[in-house]
């Protein structure tokens, strides 16, 4: 291939078709003092690609806070670490792979997983669970079905051939992400503290050593796409993804934790989005030095790679090291024992430059701080959606009157957003590593850390609807929810990592919609002493020109102090009984009602009171740690009436409800107010939780009791509910593998 | 009793199978790397489950040319107890320890589930602790766990007792017969798609697989004069 | 009746796992001699069909829309009546 | 330098699950005229041999020890020089 020339790249403009604006380019040939090469303005647009630069969303992503006495390290490295005790921490985060995931859906979720655990196994840390957050289209279509289908494969692909328990996750169905799917995926990590790694490059003169699989030519230009909209020449970018081989990542795995316990790594950067460039120049830039790499030393996969191809590759499955001089031959062995390749493919220098040579001659030359601190920082413009404006004097209840509850019941327990994710997690191994003590199918995972008494819960959550209706609350209610299932499986929440998956930032209205949800998610974050230890942008998630809902993801994990507190939320015994913690109003704005009676949703989403959920979290935690509790079940979406099923359905036991209200039997049975749980709990104990509850004076009601096959519900003494468990079970379970028989088998 | 758990290139279930030994027999277990080709010294052999060599080409192929199935081999035909669970399984049929083959799965889907089980004969070497006819719960978690072979071996299978577990509900891959698990002719050598290592407490789930670890135990202790 | 033999393959730039998994072990087990492995799949289709066109048409259709994924693959096929 | 191209099928007494799903997909999608596929591999290996009846006697080995399973499975391959 011949490269245009640097006074054809800005004659004519090339650096647009890699994503860069005239300024930029004028920014580019600053900080260069001359015209940069095609390699130069290669690494120059991968390198301030959202993606890797976060230029749209930097400054608002500083109002989330990022400190806490438990945390060891916030936002900039790999993954987040926070400690556990005993010497030990954890270490998290969560990752989009949503655009390679539109165009090739298996091998995009695959990817995707692949790249979050390299993230966390390169802090040095032991990965021991994943969770996954997937939106797409309505499975009425064929094409979701696929891509549905296609990406619940490849994340079980990746995962379980790995051996790295997936436990958790959720997955929306919404036209919404028709064409946009949303593919999140996190990586949980244990670690001792004396193990933490760091992606730096130190020391003039040691050397960098590449491991793993050799370059290619695929995923050249990931970065950038992954921050473009979506359109039908998207298809036509066949080299953006790549194929994944966690045979090969489970090797690199071991061998790098094997170098880590011998302590012989100086510095550790996984080779991710926009791989080399990214990898290497972060490293040297965290470390204040330059960096010589020699490309003819990097392993490649195909011949007559050009130095551009080899900076710009996104080949899986390889990491970058930087350890003192004289022992290289150490890591290679390790590298050798363990069947990977591996490369000195060149050395840390004294001074700011990086360069890069290739057949004898130096192919770039740029100052590396420019690459990684100089990057561009747009604050957008901001502006009220004329729907928001318009939502404020809409009431959703005027449109939602004389429905039958039970109807409703069965209804929404349907509806694939609120049926059983089994069709999804069954295709999970949820179980290797011998660690999972509460698998898929309750509020949180629950992986117990071996040798100790402690467990960690897990959870991702976050609600499209709500953010779009408001995102202020829909943000506090993301981080709110999420540490409400943590805590409901009886653990201190212990801080979170997010993904930010929004339209275009370049829209007033989008901006504003990211703006103010992070102020929510922050606010929330705040009281709950949560701190964000890191997470991940995904912009430009539009399909011609239609952004889809605002949905931030919530990545949560607590602590649980010992064995014994670990809570689900299934009903365990028969008269046990039911205390409702909280109070209800009518709150039906983006709710499951609304959605399922009038296929849209308008109005505002619950107001979430972010003290009251302080309190609430508190109450509940002291009386699961009292051992008071059977089960505790946070009450969200599809209301109350959906919680008691749910708890019934899991536990294969039945109820008898009794509720007094001045309102709609089924508007208030389905309402979706905020700050509520369910708790089952023995008889001889319902006085004691009570005395505990009201002295964090959240209100608690006595609402019926565990008992038979049915489950019944009664609002001012009529019954309004009546249906067996097993009927509920099967509708619930049914509903997602009914949708999917027609499905449309790849031949992967 | 000493065990060697044999770590290939992709192994994943190798220290699950390390720690259920421990904790359930606290008799000494060592992980072994796929490179060695003297097993002698152990009195019972276990390959694990995983994706070795990433399952490429068929499920177990590439591993039965690593140097430790030679000696696998030799110490199966001296009679030492030879474990293959889930991926194992799909090696020791793939190096022909076993008769069979095990085939994609008929839904075409990875499965992860507890799984009811039925205990076939409660007298092998493996099974000892369980009665004749028990259902246990036991998970599987593998997308190619349907066994198949012909006619002529299945009715051998049947004849000399070495099927040792079925699945008792419904068949969750497509396998034959619903066979779950087999032994060889001799009965010292078991394969299994269901992961007793993963059964092991009340917290797991099911602490059902510790019999079969506990078995094994019993029956070498009463070899061993 | 038409028997469509179909070829799909990871085209030349996409890395084939796989491929160099079976190259690993072919080296050791001896065969030093193999300097490349690439595994595709292999589809027989058998279908009804007025005539040799007709076929062509609905195979090339059923190779974009379900056997092969262009972003990654391409495909080939060989078309005979039976 | 030898190129071989292997064919790797399931025997016709086992089942082909996949086939039968992709049967399935290809009649939803509205293929009726599909009465069955079969699902196989193909692998492409290229070697060094001495001649073609070296190469031959060395790509029989492998198909026999490694690319099938003759419980399931059957090969045939081709080889051309080149
Ligand atoms: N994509 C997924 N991967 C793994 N588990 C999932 C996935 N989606 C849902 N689950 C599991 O199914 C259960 C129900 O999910 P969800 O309805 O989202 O729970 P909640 O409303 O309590 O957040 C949870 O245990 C969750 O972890
Ligand atoms: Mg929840």
């Amino acid at each position: 291939m011949i490269e245009p020339t640097a006074e054809q790249i800005r004659d004519q403009q090339l650096y647009k078709e890699m994503g860069l604006t005239s300024e930029e380019y004028e920014q580019v040939k600053g900080h260069l003092g001359r015209l940069p090469n095609w390699t130069e303005i290669g690494i120059y647009s991968v390198m301030w690609s959202e993606h890797c630069s976060y230029k749209n969303s930097k400054p608002l992503l500083k109002k989330f806070p990022t400190t806490g006495p438990r945390i060891l390290l916030g936002p900039g490295e790999g993954a987040g670490v926070i400690d556990i005790g005993d010497e030990q921490a954890v270490v998290f985060k969560i990752e989009s792979h949503n655009h390679p995931s539109a165009v090739e859906p298996f091998q995009g979720a695959a990817t995707g997983v692949g790249g979050i655990i390299r993230d966390v196994f390169s802090m040095g840390a032991r990965p021991v669970a994943l969770l996954n957050s997937l939106r797409f289209g309505e499975l009425e279509s064929s094409q979701v079905r696929y891509l549905f289908d296609n990406v619940v494969a490849g994340i079980a692909h990746y995962g379980n051939c790995i051996g790295i328990p997936t436990v958790g996750g959720e997955v929306v169905f919404d036209n919404a992400y028709d064409g946009n799917p949303l593919v999140n995926a996190m990586c949980v990590g244990v670690i001792n503290h004396k193990d933490l790694q760091k992606g730096v490059a130190t020391g003039a003169g040691n050397p960098v050593i590449y491991v793993g699989a050799s370059t290619g030519r695929d995923g050249i230009h990931g970065a950038t796409f992954a921050s473009e909209e979506l359109n039908e020449e998207s298809e036509e970018k066949r080299s953006a993804v790549q194929v994944g081989d966690p045979f090969m990542e489970k090797l690199l795995l071991e061998a790098c934790l094997e170098m880590v316990e011998k302590k012989m790594l100086l510095g550790i950067q996984d080779m991710g989005a926009a791989g080399l460039t990214c990898s290497s120049a972060e490293m040297a830039a965290k470390g204040g030095q330059g960096l010589d790499l020699n490309l003819d030393l990097v392993p490649q996969r195909e011949t007559g790679m050009t130095s551009y191809e080899i900076m710009l590759s996104e080949s899986q499955e390889r990491m970058l090291l930087v350890v003192e001089k004289g022992r290289e031959e150490e890591v290679i062995a390790i590298c050798n024992k363990w069947g990977l390749q591996s490369a000195v493919i060149g050395e840390v220098t004294d001074g700011n430059q990086y360069r890069l040579f290739q057949h004898g001659k130096l192919v770039a030359e740029i100052p590396v701080n420019t690459l990684v601190d100089d990057a561009p920082v747009y604050v957008r413009e901001e502006k009220v959606p004329a729907y928001y404006v318009a939502n404020e004097s809409v009431n959703p209840a005027e449109a939602l009157v004389n429905i039958d509850a039970n109807e409703a019941l069965t209804k929404i327990l349907q509806s694939p957003n609120m049926a059983s994710k089994k069709y999804v997690y069954q295709q999970y191994d949820f179980m290797v590593r011998t660690s999972t003590a509460v698998r898929p199918g309750s509020d949180a995972a629950v992986v117990v850390v071996r040798g100790t008494d402690k467990a960690l819960a897990m959870s991702t959550d976050g609600n499209g609807r709500y953010v779009y209706l408001d995102p202020v609350n829909g943000g506090r209610i993301a981080v709110a929810e999420s540490a409400r299932n943590i805590v409901c499986s009886g653990a201190q929440p212990l801080g979170m990592t997010d993904c930010l998956n929004f339209g275009s930032p370049e829209k007033p209205e989008v901006y504003w919609q990211l703006s103010k949800s992070i102020d929510g998610m922050s606010e929330m974050c705040e009281v709950l002493q949560t701190p964000v230890v890191g997470g991940n942008v995904s912009l430009y998630n539009e399909t011609k020109g239609q952004p889809i809902y605002p949905t931030p993801v919530v990545g949560m994990v607590g602590l649980i102090e010992k064995r014994e507190h670990i809570t689900t939320q299934a009903f365990k015994q028969a008269n046990d009984v039911l205390v409702l913690l909280g109070d209800t109003s009518i709150e039906l704005g983006g709710s499951e009602l609304q959605q399922a009676y009038t296929g849209s949703i308008s109005g505002r989403a619950p107001v979430l009171d972010s003290e009251k959920e302080k309190v609430l979290q508190q109450a509940v935690l002291s009386v699961i740690r009292q051992g008071l509790v059977q089960s505790a079940h946070d009450v969200s979406e599809g209301g109350i009436a959906l919680a008691i099923a749910e708890s019934c359905i899991s536990g294969n036991v039945g109820a008898k409800v009794r509720l007094e209200t001045e309102h709609d039997a089924a508007q208030y049975l389905f309402s979706e107010t905020q700050s509520r749980i369910l708790l089952s709990v023995p008889q001889e104990k319902v006085e004691a939780v009570i005395e505990v509850i009201n002295q964090f004076q959240v209100p608690a009601q006595v609402i019926g009791e565990v008992t038979g096959e049915t489950l019944e519900v009664h609002v001012n003494d009529q019954l309004v509910v009546n249906r067996s468990v097993s009927e509920l079970t099967n509708l619930w379970e049914e509903a997602i593998p009914c949708k999917m028989t027609a499905s449309s088998t790849s031949t992967n | 009793m000493r065990s060697a758990v044999v770590v290939f290139p992709g192994s994943n279930c190798d220290m699950d199978l390390v720690h259920a030994i421990e904790d359930v027999l606290g008799e000494e277990v060592h992980p072994v790397w796929h490179h060695e080709s003297d097993l002698s010294s152990y009195d019972a052999i276990f390959l694990p489950g995983g994706f070795s060599y990433g399952d490429y080409l068929r499920c177990g192929s590439l591993a039965t040319f690593s140097p430790v199935m030679e000696a696998v081999k030799k110490e199966a035909e001296t009679g030492k107890l030879i474990v293959g669970i889930c991926n194992g399984f799909q090696i020791l049929t793939e190096a022909g320890l076993l008769p069979g083959a095990l085939m994609r799965n008929d839904h075409l889907q990875f499965r992860c589930e507890l799984e009811p089980i039925t205990v076939e004969r409660a007298d092998s070497a493996f099974t000892r602790h369980y009665e004749q006819g028990e259902t246990v719960q036991i998970p599987i978690a593998h997308a190619e766990g349907n066994y198949f072979c012909d006619e002529d071996t299945l009715q051998k299978l049947e004849e000399n007792g070495q099927i040792l577990f079925r699945y008792a509900d419904q068949n969750p891959n497509g396998s034959l017969a619903n066979i779950a698990g087999i032994t060889n002719e001799k009965g010292n050598v078991l394969g299994m798609m269901p992961h007793p290592e993963r059964a092991i407490v009340d917290w797991m789930g099911s602490p059902d697989g510790a019999r079969l670890f506990t078995s094994m135990l019993a029956y070498w202790k009463e070899n061993q004069q | 009746m038409y028997k469509a033999t179909i070829f799909v393959t990871l085209k030349e730039s996409v890395l084939d796992p796989q491929g160099v998994a079976v190259k690993g072990s072919l080296h050791t087990m001896g065969y030093n001699q193999v300097s490349d492995v690439r595994i595709g799949k292999r589809l027989e289709v058998s279908l009804d069909a007025e005539n040799k066109e007709a076929a062509e048409i609905a195979v090339t259709a059923m190779c974009e829309k379900l056997f092969s994924n262009p972003v990654i693959e391409n495909f080939r096929f060989e078309l005979e009546e039976v």
